[in-house]
């Protein structure tokens, strides 16, 4: 099973764990690194075979994984922080809102991610409001983000509202674009997409190597042991959940200034909850939850792809489950390696004594 | 026995005040009288029979889909798959609805009712399941799975159930038989009816049977229910069996009571607001009741508000946020009415997120 | 931020290193501290003395910042000081020990250690530097450790040396150390003594809490005893005796019936016994007529990470009997317990149960033919922290008559056996109603005990039954345990306490690494035998069962 | 407690003077037009959109009023339209063939009120119900026919709602068989949301990401008919070099003007005209129940008037004439 992020039970744990470097592979990671060698491998076939479908598949699966890595990211740095967060939905929702809305006013792309990134702090602020300083139930906390944004946008929404210029347009990045199987998946893109990379590997670092991230694994795995230390969890539970938001902000900006190029009601369509799920399968980092979503977003373009090729002669309909089934079937072998533990101050409110 | 159940009402009945009157400064900043909407919306949930026959229909999957997340949470999992479930009940019991003939009432009516919770309990078995074998997380399970039941009933009424008959071009199953719909007597359809017992039952499930004790030390203290022999694993599977059942009768009585066929698209929406109303009554059956009849009553009444007052229906989801907000809140409702806890209370918060990770 | 961990040694030697003055400390209704007032000096080691919910953890959590005081005032190195958090007594060099380590269990030893002052490098963590400093630290005070270890993956004592270390990473001069030998073997405890010591030879002072008379008298400078929130008596282990200080402590003589061993030589049991003789109920002697109960024989079993937890271990417990499992926790006595109880799956050999094979039986099944277990953590396990007295005082048997007919609870017939169990076992409760998690931990521990013990049992599996919990408890359990093998139920004892196991098995195994590695008679093995025993260092002594 | 209801108390009088002062008497006896939407909305760039303006223009022509409710639930058609009833209007407009049943049963019972159902075809003929209908097949055809000339890769591709809804497969079979009317050589790759009914057509990602995906592999000119669905994919392909699309519906160029750098027509059903008219026909007194058949056709070129060559026309009016003698198959209905 090419499971991503099937690798030792918890990679960043391990690797936190190690710093003296790779001690030996665990099964389960020569099992994902074998799993990548034969997906790579079939893909440069495919590639061989049809060029222009194989860069086709690959770019949708690149498009869909973006929009889903930016929210498990947002959600990531809750959970590793002792909170839950299932109101990335929400998130997504209102920022794309405010992005869409801020750059058709303004006229201006950026001031339109500055806004929907601005929101999606606010409704990160507004979660740890509630679950770190009310001490309200995470659960909850993040179904009224998920419901208030969802009617918010809807009521607010401005009929006849166009955003009045393209949206975001790809960016060649010299001589790799022209790099056979992944020169245009991953070097013309558009902006936000190359934001989104960057981030993916600058929050892998800095959540495994810097102080901030140990600090953030301390509050999610022992708050009580990180307060004797001199570390204030709330006020970090505070920060990380409010600029996590941020994440999923860019996210919202990303759907509806690049990735769609307008706004309409509740066009997330559900994706924040399957970057929950790419979060917890891609185990809860960065690296992780991007294979994952590109895992996730390759099932959907092959999906597309099956049916734009007629590939099978069976209704759309099951075509389109396949992401979801596989998503189960994965997940479920996934969990057959190796379970994941959770951080141990999950979902608990932390109080000081 | 008043005075507690005033004192537990206490803090969701400022809730809802609070909510409408945020609402209130909403509908007022849009330009629309307040009055004229917020009569609207009770007029056209509550106003006549019609109304009240309109909200109990609401109000009856609402119920059913927060029965199925509260049992679910008991155990300590989150089921949000009542979506799924509920269209696989619905659309298995329309199957059965309109696919035997002849059949006698006290035969047809419940075997489609049984055919749809069997469907739904299959449906929400397999989160179940998954979990207990592999460590599956339910949340992600289930959210395929709503995908994957979307699609599945989509294609079953598009296909193989359509109605063929006249000009019909539109993916639904033809009308179920007269003895498999669910009646509806005056103002009050047999299918709330059934919700309201359900309700009941799940309370007494959960209270008075070994089964309930299991479920909820399973909830409660994973570890603890282990080492006191009950298995865990069966526990998590046959709560999500049961969540799903009652999530597939929810969708069964849609069909049988109020659609009277299973269409695709039209019960959008339904599973997840079981979310909304499990949360509203905090997880208590019984509570889940008027939550759903709150709920109800705000939908059946959002159209005729729409048409008198010109507000946009949505404003009901942003009342419904801040509602469940000050409920899960209850700090800032205390404190704005000065409501005193008492000191010995225990403390009632709740918990769901700490079954989260586990 | 980083602190330097080079100059532990301060230039100008303050009088008083640490102090509280007058503390007064109310929670709610209960005065956990009542004007209370110590003194640590350089050098010394102060040992706070008392029993559970004496006080002692409040005073030090006082003094640390975790609580401020109602009234009173706490001292650091002469000067008087407002502490708001942990880190305001951090920065002025006061360090401690939790008896619940406060360690990141996933993360590194390194990192354990330099969390909340870590050495930077542009935001890094300058890993290169704070293993190197962690390495001169440990060398300089003898704590070995490795440092890439995830602290999960240590023993306990190495856990400890990790939260002592976390503290002189910090610069501190004092040390506070809350019952830092609980979960140690005698030789631990030796050289976790040695290691204090030679701190306050580089001019660190100790703050020392424990209830073990033994240690006090052998490491104290200072004694201060304390009994419901206030201080009874403050002496030194020259101007007292074991004896004394156990009076002092619980306010009255205690007597623990059957105790073996000589009155000077051990803990609290010893310092307090009235009788070395055993009790003559059970003569060991007849022991061997008597049936097997429990028979393992070539069990193994892994523990959570997949390691051999439980190597070929075989043992028997014969009816009316007390068979007590000394090791040093970690040694594979969790896995065994969870293995015979049908908690953990074994990968080999057999456990039979009243001659009925129980091997692969589940949980429901081991407590159905007979057998009584008190989980080690009975927060975690032994109880539902939610649910009243009288849900937990059947969770063993809810859904056996009389508490449940036809898969009904029936609340009554629960009601009136929790009361039974509330009354029998002496649980403080206000009413059977009450969450378990408003109990104290004794009176959790009594409840579990009461629940175990009302049902027909053959077996008794008791894992540390008295851990952390006060004398008079302990006594209570102690009691009810005798009294149970005396009525002929098989015991299993398994305890990290060498006084418990000493005070109340007829036979001890020890265990070593998943195996026993000796079976030794308590009324003929001496404390430092077992303890060798216990840290590995005779295998070859003579063993099997 | 006694704060809270003062301050309560203090709201609700400030809410009932603005109440008084909000509420005028409008009883007239006007003619009154009442439209109910299907589970989208009056703005959805789209057929309800369309029938709407069609209301509106009518209202306009005649002096009329007209007001709208949008349905949030399918399950809320039948009360939907009561609202109206109960209000006394002349004409009641629903559109979407979801609303049929609920339109017949309204229609049979109120006798004196006029119904239009678009997209409804009537299997029995109702005197004061109208059927708009509209040959989705042929409109497709025109699109496909225009497209397979335009094509240079000979690669089109289409991004559709769902095959749910019977008109999108209409769309989606007459723009294929269209495209190989005119250019044997052409392939076509067509797509549908494979997501339920309630997702369908408010996916613009979908529609978007499936869109590039055609493109990526050679498409260069595309139909985009699903809703917000379809209106990603038109946006998509706006982004692309040298690549049109082909709008549903309406006239998406004003609809969808980020649309506008790739839009070369739309695939119209004119829905607006086809209200009004038949508002008209209501007040007027003309009213025949039955199916109406509405118009199709390609909406004006705009921008890329010069592109369409004058054989292109030639052709296009060919195959228009073609289609209304009913000598051109168009693949719908199937069979």
């Amino acid at each position: 099973m090419t499971a991503p992020g099937g690798a030792a039970t918890r990679p960043d744990l391990a690797l936190a764990s190690r710093d003296a470097g790779l001690r030996g592979w665990s099964p389960q990671r020569m099992w994902s690194v074998a799993g990548a060698v034969v997906l790579v491998a079939l893909v440069w076939g495919f590639y061989a075979w049809d060029g222009a479908q194989t860069t086709a598949v690959l770019g949708g699966t690149v498009r869909a994984a973006t929009l889903l890595v930016l929210g498990a990211m947002c959600g990531m740095i809750g959970e590793r922080s002792g909170i839950v967060n299932i109101g990335i939905e929400g998130q997504f929702l209102m920022s794309a809102f405010t992005a869409f809305t801020v750059a058709s006013m303004s006229g201006s792309l950026f001031l339109g991610v500055v806004a929907g990134v601005s929101t999606g702090l606010a409704m990160g602020w507004m979660l740890a409001a509630m679950s770190v300083g009310l001490r309200t139930d995470q659960i909850i906390a993040g179904t009224v983000l998920n419901i208030a944004a969802l009617g918010l946008t809807s009521f607010f929404y401005d009929r006849g509202r166009s955003l009045g210029q393209p949206k975001y347009q790809s960016i060649e990045l010299g001589p790799l674009a022209d790099l056979p199987v992944v020169g245009t998946a991953l070097f013309n893109r558009p902006p936000l997409t190359y934001l989104a990379l960057v981030l993916v590997v600058v929050l892998h670092v800095l959540l495994l190597r810097s102080v901030w991230g140990m600090r953030t694994t301390a509050i999610g795995e022992h708050p009580g042991a990180a307060a004797t230390v001199g570390i204030d969890v709330i006020r970090l539970r505070y920060w990380n959940v409010t600029l996590a938001g941020g994440l999923a902000g860019l996210g919202g900006a990303y759907l509806a200034l690049e990735s769609v190029g307008t706004f309409t009601r509740a066009m997330s369509g559900g994706r924040g909850f399957l970057a929950l799920a790419v979060m917890i399968f891609g185990r809860r980092t960065p690296l992780g939850a991007y294979a994952a979503a590109l895992f996730f977003g390759f099932t959907t373009a092959l999906q597309g792809q099956f049916q734009l090729n007629d590939t099978f002669d069976i209704p759309a309909q099951f075509v389109g489950m396949l992401p979801f089934v596989v998503t189960i079937i994965v997940v479920a072998a996934a969990g057959l390696f190796g379970r994941m533990r959770d951080p141990a101050a999950l979902g608990q409110p932390y109080e000081v004594r | 026995m008043t005075r507690t159940v005033l004192r537990a009402a206490a803090v969701p009945l400022a809730s809802v005040v609070l909510g409408l009157l945020l609402g209130a400064v909403l509908i007022t900043v849009q330009g629309h009288s307040v009055l004229s909407a917020y009569g609207a919306l009770v007029l056209g949930g509550a106003g006549d029979a019609d109304a009240l026959l309109r909200t109990l229909q609401k109000a009856t999957p609402l119920v059913f889909g927060g029965l199925a997340v509260a049992f679910a949470f008991k155990a300590g999992l989150f089921n949000i798959g009542g979506q799924g479930q509920l269209l696989v009940g619905a659309a298995f019991a329309a199957g059965v609805g309109f696919g035997l003939e002849g059949v006698p009432l006290v035969v047809h009516l419940p075997l489609a009712l049984l055919v749809g919770g069997a469907a739904g309990a299959a449906w929400g078995a397999i989160a179940g399941v998954l979990k207990a074998t592999s460590g599956a997380h339910e949340v992600i399970v289930t959210i395929m799975l709503n995908f994957v039941a979307g699609n599945l009933t989509d294609w079953l009424a598009a296909n193989p159930w359509q109605d063929r008959s006249g000009s019909n071009i539109i993916a639904r199953t033809p009308l179920v038989e007269p003895s498999a719909e669910i009646p509806t007597w005056g103002w009050l359809p047999a299918g709330f009816v059934l919700a309201v017992m359900a309700a009941f039952a799940c309370w007494f499930i959960l209270e008075r049977t070994t089964y309930g004790f299991e479920v909820r030390s399973v909830g409660a203290n994973r570890h603890a229910a282990r080492y006191a022999g009950i298995s865990v694993g069966w526990i998590m599977a046959s709560t999500m069996a049961v969540a799903g059942l009652l999530a597939g009768l929810g969708g069964a009585i849609e069909s049988l009571g109020v659609d009277g066929r299973f269409e695709a698209g039209v019960n959008v929406g339904l599973g997840f607001e079981g979310i909304t109303i499990a949360l509203l009554a905090r997880t208590n059956p019984i509570a889940v009741i008027p939550a759903g009849l709150l709920v109800g009553l705000m939908e059946a009444g959002a159209a005729k508000m729409q048409f008198e007052s010109g507000v946009a229906p949505e404003i009901i989801d942003v009342i419904q946020a801040l509602i469940l907000l000050f409920v899960a809140a209850p700090l800032i409702v205390r404190w704005l009415l000065r409501l005193r806890d008492r000191p010995d209370a225990p403390d009632r918060r709740l918990t769901l997120g700490a079954g989260w990770g586990r | 931020m980083a602190a330097a961990a080079e100059t532990v040694v301060s230039q100008a030697e303050p009088e008083v290193l640490l102090a509280g003055h007058g503390i007064t400390k109310r929670f709610g209704p209960v005065v956990a501290n009542d004007d209370v007032s110590v003194e640590l000096r350089p050098g010394r080691i102060l040992a706070l003395l008392g029993e559970n919910g004496a006080g002692k953890s409040t005073l030090v959590n006082v003094l640390f910042g975790l609580h401020r005081p109602d009234a009173g005032q706490v001292v650091i190195a002469d000067e008087n000081v407002e502490l708001s958090s942990p880190h305001d007594a951090i920065a002025r060099g006061v360090g401690m020990v939790h008896q619940h380590f406060q360690l990141v269990p996933p993360m590194s030893v390194v990192r354990n250690i330099v969390l909340g002052a870590e050495p930077r490098k542009l935001g890094m963590i300058d890993v290169a530097q704070a293993r190197r400093r962690v390495m001169d630290l440990a060398d300089r005070f003898g704590l070995h450790v490795d440092p890439d270890a995830a602290v999960e993956d240590l023993p306990v004592g190495a856990q400890q040396r990790v939260e002592i270390l976390k503290a002189l990473y910090r610069d501190a001069r004092v040390l506070i150390a809350d019952e830092p030998t609980a979960v140690l073997t005698p030789q631990e405890t030796d050289h976790l003594l040695g290691v204090l010591r030679g701190l306050t030879a580089q001019g660190v002072g100790i703050v020392f809490i424990t209830h073990k008379l033994r240690e006090v008298m052998a490491a104290a400078d200072d004694i201060v005893v304390l009994r419901e929130g206030k201080v009874v008596g403050t002496t030194t282990p020259a101007q007292t005796s074991e004896a004394a200080l156990a009076e002092l402590m619980v306010g009255r003589a205690v007597d623990l019936h059957g105790d073996r061993f000589e009155s000077g030589a051990t803990g609290v049991g010893s310092a307090v016994s009235t009788t070395a003789a055993p009790s003559d109920e059970a003569p060991i002697a007849e022991a061997g007529e008597r049936p097997v109960v429990l028979d393992i024989a070539g069990l193994c079993t892994d523990d959570d990470r997949g390691q051999r937890a439980v190597d070929e271990l075989s043992l028997t417990v014969r009816a009316g009997e007390i068979v007590g499992v000394a090791g040093v926790e970690g040694n594979g006595q969790r896995e065994l317990v969870e293995a015979i109880t049908g908690l953990r799956h074994a990968t080999a050999g057999t456990v039979s149960i009243s001659d009925r094979d129980a091997s692969g039986a589940r949980p429901r099944q081991v407590t159905v033919i007979g057998v009584g277990h008190i989980p080690e953590d009975r927060a975690k396990h032994g109880l539902i922290g939610s649910y009243s007295v009288a849900d937990n005082s059947v969770l063993n048997r809810y859904f056996k008559r009389p508490f449940a007919a036809g898969g009904m609870l029936r609340r009554d017939r629960i009601d009136s056996h929790a009361r039974d169990v509330v009354a029998t076992f002496d649980v403080r409760t206000p009413d059977v109603e009450s969450p378990a998690d408003s109990l104290s931990g004794g009176n959790k521990q009594k409840l579990i005990v009461g629940r175990e013990f009302s049902d027909e049992i053959d077996l008794l599996i008791a894992a540390q039954p008295t851990r952390g919990i006060d004398i008079g408890a302990i006594e209570f359990i102690w009691r009810r345990i005798r009294e149970r093998r005396d009525e002929g139920t098989a015991v299993l004892l398994v305890s990290a306490e060498l006084d418990e196991v000493l005070a109340l098995s007829d036979r001890v195994a020890v265990m070593y690494e998943g195996r026993i590695v000796a079976t030794v008679d308590p009324r003929s093995a001496t404390r430092e035998e077992i303890g060798l025993l216990m840290a590995g260092a005779a295998p070859g002594a003579a063993g099997g069962s | 407690m006694t704060r809270l209801t003062k301050r309560l108390a203090l709201v609700l009088a400030i809410v009932a003077l603005l109440a008084a002062a909000c509420t005028g008497s409008d009883d007239s006896d006007a003619f009154k037009i009442g439209l109910v939407t299907d589970t989208g909305k009056v703005d959805d760039k789209s057929f309800n959109q369309s029938a709407w303006e069609g209301a509106q223009e009518a209202a306009a022509a005649l002096g009329a009023e007209a007001d709208y409710i949008e349905t949030e639930e399918a399950k809320d058609y039948e009360n939907n339209i009561n609202l109206f009833v109960e209000d006394g209007v002349n004409v009641i407009i629903t559109v979407g063939f979801g609303l049929g049943d609920a339109t017949i049963a309204a229609a049979k019972e109120n006798p004196d009120i006029f119904f239009i159902g678009v997209d409804q075809f009537q299997a029995e003929a109702l005197p004061n119900l109208a059927g708009l209908i509209f040959p989705e097949d042929q409109s497709g055809f025109l699109a496909g026919a225009l497209a397979g000339m335009l094509t240079e890769t000979n690669i089109v591709g289409a991004v559709l709602g769902t095959d749910l809804v019977p008109p999108v497969v209409a769309f989606k079979e007459g723009w294929e068989h269209g495209a190989r009317y005119t250019n044997s050589a052409v392939e076509t790759i067509s797509t549908y949301h494979p997501g339920g009914l309630d997702v369908a057509f408010g996916d613009p990602d979908w529609g978007a990401a499936t869109a590039r995906q055609a493109l990526d592999q050679g498409a260069d000119i595309i139909f985009g008919a699903g809703g917000a669905t379809g209106n990603g994919a038109l946006i998509e392909i706006a982004s692309q070099e040298g690549a049109y699309c082909v709008g549903v519906d309406t006239d998406q160029w004003n609809t969808v003007p980020e649309a506008q750098p790739c839009l070369v027509t739309s695939a119209m059903k004119l829905i607006t005209p086809g209200v009004a008219d038949l508002v008209a026909q209501a007040e007027s007194g003309e009213f025949a129940g039955g199916n109406y058949l509405g118009e199709v056709g390609l909406a004006p070129f705009h921008d890329f008037d010069s592109i369409v060559t004058d054989d292109m026309r030639t052709t296009l009016d060919d195959v228009l004439a073609g289609l209304e003698a009913g000598e051109i198959d168009t693949g719908w209905p199937p069979g």
